[in-house]
């Protein structure tokens, strides 16, 4: 998969990512965006997430397929790249994950590191988030540490998809978020 | 050892899967302690609701339970009351699911003041879909159906229920915890039929576009709106713009729908 | 109270009401509709003394609703309609399906569709039988050809609702609903009458919706103390809702499959003069009375023509066709609609016979003569 | 179970089953006497317990059931 | 107002909303339900602002009577809605195809039957948009495989359904409608869009039911001045009530035929890879979307696999099948329900080829790998 | 030549279905006084009616009309009015068709006090089937679904309607017929949701039924039943058991739902 | 058309539809005058047309517009 | 057809017999109670009736099938037996009843006699009903008159089917009705 980052390694084509972690961390959000960051790139993408009881409160579920040619099968089957933002949702999709993919917990809020052979990158996004100004910025912190990491998405697409769906006013913040989450990592190399 | 609430649940349902700080589970409560009050044996109660996130009420409680279909747990009441009128059968509905979808089986169980007891969770908007306004959302609110705010007209569903015939309605709110238990038990053993609006809050789908963000905003707003009724009528407060009131706002009398049936077996036999 | 056995002119409808009444029903909640409202009538005179229960209510959707909740409280249940009121039921009967109470209901066919005529004769709601509600569920479908078996029927659809735990549908069609024949009625003490399973241990191994997948599950009345859950949501053994897929595809093929593993015990149909049969009808309802007429032409032209006649046209009576099918006899299917059950018998006999539809939407029941015409013309 | 023991209760104990406990702050909010408060992961935590006066304000309010305020005889 | 061309990532839910406004529709009454309630809260936003009429109603009852009363007035209408909604509507359904007025139904479809899980994709709902309704009826029904075509059906569909005035129903699938991808939006002026007919002479020859078996007569927005009558009964070319044998059996008649004798026109299906295919298989909807990964799993194993997916259900495209089964190429038919669809894949296959379903009920969508497991099994 | 009230007729439709004696003929005669005296173009009248003897009256008359489903009339004329605004829609359902199945649309057209002006033609009965119970038949009363007496209590639908939002609300009988098209026409004046109860006489299914034979004894029924409002309020006259106030019986100012929709459409624009 | 001529009302005609009349008796009750009635088949019949005072009663009342009252000028 | 009155003629076996007039006369009812005296009988018969808004004050027809077998199609395809009591119901039911079928007319509401081939009797049912007593009588003077024509069934079983279904207080009424109605004809002879 031609990621714009010619630094990070070649992801398959397509890649599979899965965003996960609580209702109300914004990660539905942060899928929308990663995917309309990959389409102003000119790639086809798919993006869905989970609906159901379980999306209240409880766990979340982002999927994002991002390829070179049209999507067929809309579903993650096994994620390249995982973002966890809960212990629980780390637990329970490590597991799903390929085995070489990079998966991108939160420091403070994924304590216990999964027992897996892909590369994990244990990132302070939380903590983070609540420096730049706003806890609930913590999905735009994350989604520029996932890009950080994978090289997935131009740049300038990717900000340029967060302040479209910014609120109103709060344009700044969020480019500060984005701009704290990329300074958070390094590509993750082969 | 004190009552405890749980008691009457299914205990491995819980959690249950209402939102932190939803007023439904506040709503459920209230109504444990009346059937705690009621002191029915477990097997001659009958809970029966609709479709909604209250309506999910019926499941966590260990009785005889029936979630129905969206609007039609009046009717499936109905049944269950008429073929066995020793039951005791209340009725959980949303606000969206007894006014809107449900509202002609509302009035028509009000007209034939049947004996069951009805408790209409209000959160003033569709919770379980995500919140789109209700016929009781009040004007100007804000639901993602009503993005521009509520141009509607709500109901005033106790003044329904007493002009299609009801034999018992109060309201309460999730601040009002004992009247609320206390209007259940009075319904409860009305012999017609009850309606009891039980005002209660849901942050996620209807706090949070109108500006009471978290469930204490939302206490908070149920407090300051509700008036009680007894204090009107004392002429000791006065119902100010926004507010209601709470408390029995209406009881008469009435032939029950299943006893009055029993006089048409008495005319079918004496042919 | 009626005598034990008697011979009485009855109407189609009446008799209906007749059956359901012996076979236990004591529960009736209708509205109103032409040409089934005979039905609400007779229940409205006569369920009060018997010790049963009758309720007009607001319209269909409470109708059926009432008789769900009526069945839940252990008593037999019943409501009759016509295609409007069968269609504002739908969703509801995809409810008694999910939740697996036992109910009848009784569509009285008129011209459809929409208000269309409503007193005129029509066979166009069997496809809807089988899929007028939303998702996959079970169907069973009974259809009567006379007054006396009207009142057979009557019965045997009571008694398979309450063996498989599911809504029953009763297809009367105006002719036959309002036709007058002499009926015998049965002593009512002596007809086999079955009763939902119910269930024999205590509270804690008590799996109201649990079995093997071709099991019905025990059922509890509400008051008995088991405190039950009801829900059309997918659930699980117990009745509690489930997002788990295997809980979900469990249930969903129990549901379905304890009428579809069981279809030879439901399934009813009656051959006439098909042994050295040429060509044969396959009719059902009021259609089979003019093919019969027909068909007794036709053997005094010196024609060797059968009738297959299906009392139950849900589950679809493959072998009914495949027998046919077998023996290459083609076969004429009048239906007055535009061509609905012979979808299925096309479908069985897979190009191994000729299937010919004959349909008459006009709101006329077919005359022998069409019927016969059409046996001259052939296939 | 944090049995407690105060100049006003001297016989109360506040049981908290934080499996139920969703975090939602009522409890926090309603109590007259400032005893509980939410943890850093968002949930329940009796802070002074000492303070508490067994008005069982917070038992009442709390959606969840993941309080109990059971007064010892 | 939207950019005259754009590409934009929507939701199937948005596309679809979107499509129906580029294709006309000014007017929406609906009632939320999961998984379509998207489409309602996209229409409540942006409607008001295009000069269109936005309404929530009581229920979906409620909600199909408003959109025929918007369609009478002369405004394209629509609403949207899921299997219990869909359940509910299907009596105004029929009256819709009875007094010819054009309206677009929306079911996205999920988990049944009954309340089931409404976050779970199913396609259980085909034979219902089939025969939901009581009588004979016409009916055209419409499932797209991706969110680009959901919006490119959404416009087809509102055409079809002006074209021949009468309701077409757009079976979305859960999975397509919660589904986000790149959406190519034409010039909303370059769409082709087709009006109602509407008459051109005067009052006194106007006849808004007339015409002969195969046509479409004109109809008269309210308010014209041609002071039309219309009613679910059995009516006459002009719209009187009538209960003439000749008056019902031509109006039924033409009511289905209009639709029957243009089938060719209404059809479409895609094909790929079936010029050497020696299997193949039939898929629609978000099933489709598995069949056409596995397709190319299989390809890359050498098999010679293909795929015919049709995007109109209803008519039945038995061409489609034909074609196949003239070449006894097998087919696979995987749909998320017990099969439905197949039934007609069987009947119209006729013994000529064999054909095999794969059902998936249990709220998943089919993997590529199971539907590949299937072919490799064989037939 | 004075006006002649079947120029308002599709004359070929002539003479109507109804029974010897049936009150339908002439509430749909004092309907086509109003339509004559509120001097209407041809063009901008639409009427919509539900089905049931009296929903046949919307065939007859020579307008654009509409005989939809059972109950469900309101909801299509509201599709109508919200569609094209212009047009002058109104509504005639029979007391079944408005009450029991139409129950739910009714309250909802009252609660959004839509600009429509609604005609409820009361025989206490239904007539299309042959004479079950409505309800609005009075207690006691038999019909072929009871036969042996009506044991519901009936609904006062006026009260109802207020209940729930209705901007006009009168009641008048076939006796009445003057006061009946003056309701009307004021009804049609009013700016939002109007209810017009016509008190009428079925013959053929309730009066037989109920010991008035003929139509005669059915109009004279009437007369002794209705007292006008007004000499009540002036204290001249006051309710006897089974007697029932005609007249103008409610009315009050709110905003009228189409017309709120502008405001909706003026928000969007802004944005 | 039944032309007639009577003290009370100089110039005023009946016009009856004898095809629309249901005979329901309604006019014949309804009329202060006694001028209707019912014939042999059931159809209502005008008996005394001098007896007419051109009221309108049996117009109003008459459900199928059976009968019109005309004015002459 | 075995007629249990041997001296008449012979009718079909099923025999069709049709009874049109308008709403109000009763002639449902009078099918019934012919139906209910033929299964007293001993025979086999179809009884169906015309329903819909032209049952409604205008026409009404019922139709009844004799057989000593069971009825296969249950309508009547051509009478053998018209009853027609006014001339509206005559002028339109007597083209469909065979040619040497017989109907019996009222001899006041059908003034003119139909052009037919067909046995017919004119008689006068609806002034025998009123000096019988009452002019709803009319269907059982009819139905008197119409077994004497026809000879259908028993006169003890149409007796009992005419008191079967008599409201309370009118058995002597009708029985006088009857009786009447048998004493206005006697037999068609072949
Ligand atoms: C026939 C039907 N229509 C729509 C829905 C979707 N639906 C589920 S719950 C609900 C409304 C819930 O609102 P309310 O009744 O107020 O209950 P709450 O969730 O607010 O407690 C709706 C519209 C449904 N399940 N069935
Ligand atoms: C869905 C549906 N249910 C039932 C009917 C049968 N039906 C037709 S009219 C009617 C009631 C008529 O009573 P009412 O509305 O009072 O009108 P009326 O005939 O008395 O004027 C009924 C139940 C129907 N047409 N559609
Ligand atoms: S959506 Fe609202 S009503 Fe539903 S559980 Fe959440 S807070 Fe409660
Ligand atoms: S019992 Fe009262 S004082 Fe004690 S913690 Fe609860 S709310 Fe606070
Ligand atoms: S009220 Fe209950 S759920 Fe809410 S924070 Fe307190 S203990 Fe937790
Ligand atoms: S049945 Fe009643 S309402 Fe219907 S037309 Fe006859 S008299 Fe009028
Ligand atoms: S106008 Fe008056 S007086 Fe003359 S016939 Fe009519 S009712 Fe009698
Ligand atoms: S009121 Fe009319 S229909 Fe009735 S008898 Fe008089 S003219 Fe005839
Ligand atoms: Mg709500
Ligand atoms: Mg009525």
């Amino acid at each position: 998969m031609p990621g714009k980052n010619k630094k990070v390694r070649k992801w398959p084509d397509p890649v599979q990512i899965m965003l996960t972690g609580s209702g109300g961390q914004g990660l539905i959000l942060a899928g929308i965006i990663l995917a309309e960051a990959a389409l102003k790139d000119g790639f086809h993408v798919a993006q869905t997430q989970a609906y159901g009881p379980e999306a209240r409160g409880g766990a979340s579920r982002a999927e994002v397929i991002i390829g070179s040619s049209p999507i067929d099968y809309p579903h993650v089957e096994r994620p390249d790249i995982l973002l966890a933002l809960t212990q629980e949702a780390c637990d329970k999709y490590i597991a799903e994950a390929a085995g070489d993919s990079a998966v991108i917990t939160d420091s403070k809020l994924v304590p216990n590191s999964p027992k897996t052979t892909a590369a994990v990158s244990s990132l302070p996004i939380i903590t983070t988030a609540r420096e730049v100004g706003r806890e609930v910025v913590a999905n735009i912190v994350a989604l520029g540490a996932l890009n950080s990491v994978t090289g997935l998405v131009s740049w300038p697409s990717l900000e340029e998809a967060v302040l479209d769906r910014a609120p109103a006013g709060t344009a700044e913040l969020n480019k500060k978020a984005l701009a704290a989450g990329r300074g958070l990592a390094g590509p993750v190399s082969q | 050892m004190p009552f405890n609430v749980t008691s009457y649940f299914r205990q491995e349902m819980l959690p249950h899967i209402w939102c932190p700080g939803c007023g439904n589970g506040i709503v459920l409560r209230d109504f444990a302690v009346a059937l705690e009050k009621l002191n029915y044996s477990r097997q001659e109660v009958v809970i029966v609701s609709g479709i909604g996130c209250s309506s999910r009420a019926a499941g966590y409680l260990d009785f005889d339970t029936v979630h129905t279909t969206h609007g039609r747990a009046l009717p499936f009441a109905t049944g269950i009351k008429f073929a066995n009128p020793g039951l005791k059968v209340f009725v959980i509905m949303g606000d969206g699911d007894a006014s809107s979808i449900g509202g002609n089986h509302l009035i028509h169980a009000c007209r034939r003041n049947i004996d069951l007891t009805a408790i209409i969770f209000n959160n003033h908007i569709y919770g379980m879909t995500g919140g789109q306004f209700s016929p009781m959302t009040p004007r100007d609110k804000k639901a993602t159906t009503a993005p521009y705010g509520m141009i509607e007209q709500s109901f005033d569903l106790c003044r329904l229920a007493e002009a299609a015939g009801a034999t018992y309605v109060g309201r309460a709110t999730t601040y009002h915890n004992q009247l609320l238990t206390r209007l259940i038990v009075e319904g409860a053993n009305n012999r017609g039929f009850s309606l009891i609006e039980a005002v209660t809050h849901c942050p996620t789908s209807y706090g949070r576009r109108n500006k009471m963000a978290t469930p204490t905003d939302m206490v908070r707003w149920q407090k300051e709106s509700a008036v009680l009724i007894d204090r009107i009528k004392e002429g000791r407060a006065s119902l100010q713009e926004g507010q209601f009131p709470v408390g029995l706002l209406h009881q008469h009398d009435a032939p029950e729908f299943t006893a009055e049936y029993l006089e048409v077996v008495k005319r079918a036999r004496e042919k | 109270m009626r005598k034990p056995i008697e011979i009485r002119l009855m109407q189609g409808n009446e008799a209906c009401a007749q059956g359901a009444v012996d076979a236990g029903v004591r529960f009736f909640a209708g509205y109103p509709i032409t040409p089934s409202t005979e039905i609400a009538e007779w229940m409205a005179r006569e369920m009060p003394a018997i010790g049963g229960k009758f309720i007009q209510m607001e319209d269909e959707i409470a109708s059926i609703a009432a008789i769900i909740g009526g069945s839940l409280a252990g008593v037999k249940s019943m409501t009759a309609t016509s295609g409007p009121g069968f269609s504002l039921m739908q969703e509801n009967i995809g409810y008694a399906c999910m939740t697996e109470v036992p109910c009848l209901i009784v569509n009285v066919q008129r011209g459809g569709p929409s208000t269309g005529r409503p007193t005129a004769p029509s066979q166009g709601d069997v496809m809807q039988a089988r899929w007028g509600t939303h998702g996959d569920h079970p169907s069973i479908a009974l259809s009567p050809w006379s007054v006396q078996e009207t009142y057979t029927l009557t019965v045997k659809a009571v008694n398979l609702s309450e063996k498989y735990r599911t809504p029953v549908i009763l297809l009367l069609d105006e002719v036959i609903a309002h036709l007058r024949e002499g009926v015998k009625l049965p002593d009512p003490r002596k007809l086999k009458l079955v009763e939902r399973p119910r269930p024999r241990g205590g509270r804690e191994e008590y799996r109201p919706f649990g079995g093997t997948m071709k099991e019905v599950p025990p059922i509890a009345d509400f008051g008995m103390g088991f405190n039950c859950n009801f829900t059309g949501l997918v659930h699980d053994e117990v009745g509690h809702p489930s997002n788990s897929p295997a809980v979900t595809d469990r249930l969903i093929r129990r549901l379905v499959g304890k009428v579809e593993y069981d279809r030879d015990q439901i399934i009813h149909w009656e051959e006439i003069e098909m042994k050295d049969a040429e060509m044969a009808i396959f009719a059902y309802g009021c259609s089979a009375r003019s093919s019969v007429s027909a068909l007794k032409a036709a053997r005094e032209l010196g024609m060797k023509v059968g009738l297959i006649r299906p009392t139950t046209l849900w589950p679809f009576p493959e072998k009914a066709v495949e027998a046919a099918a077998a023996r290459g006899i083609p076969l004429l299917v009048p239906e007055l609609n535009l061509g609905q059950l012979v979808l299925e018998v096309s479908r069985v006999a897979a190009g191994r016979t000729r299937v010919r539809p004959l349909s008459r939407v006009d709101g006329e029941l077919f005359t022998p003569m069409e019927i016969l015409s059409a046996l001259k013309e052939g296939f | 179970m944090t049995p407690l023991q105060t100049e006003h209760n001297p016989k109360a104990s506040l049981d908290v089953n934080i499996k139920w406990c969703k975090g939602c702050n009522l409890c926090v909010t309603v109590c007259p006497k400032g005893v509980l408060s939410l943890d850093d992961l968002g949930k329940v935590s009796v802070d002074k317990p000492e303070e508490c006066i067994g008005c069982g304000l917070c038992e009442e309010t709390c959606p969840d059931y993941a309080i109990r305020v059971v007064k010892d005889a």
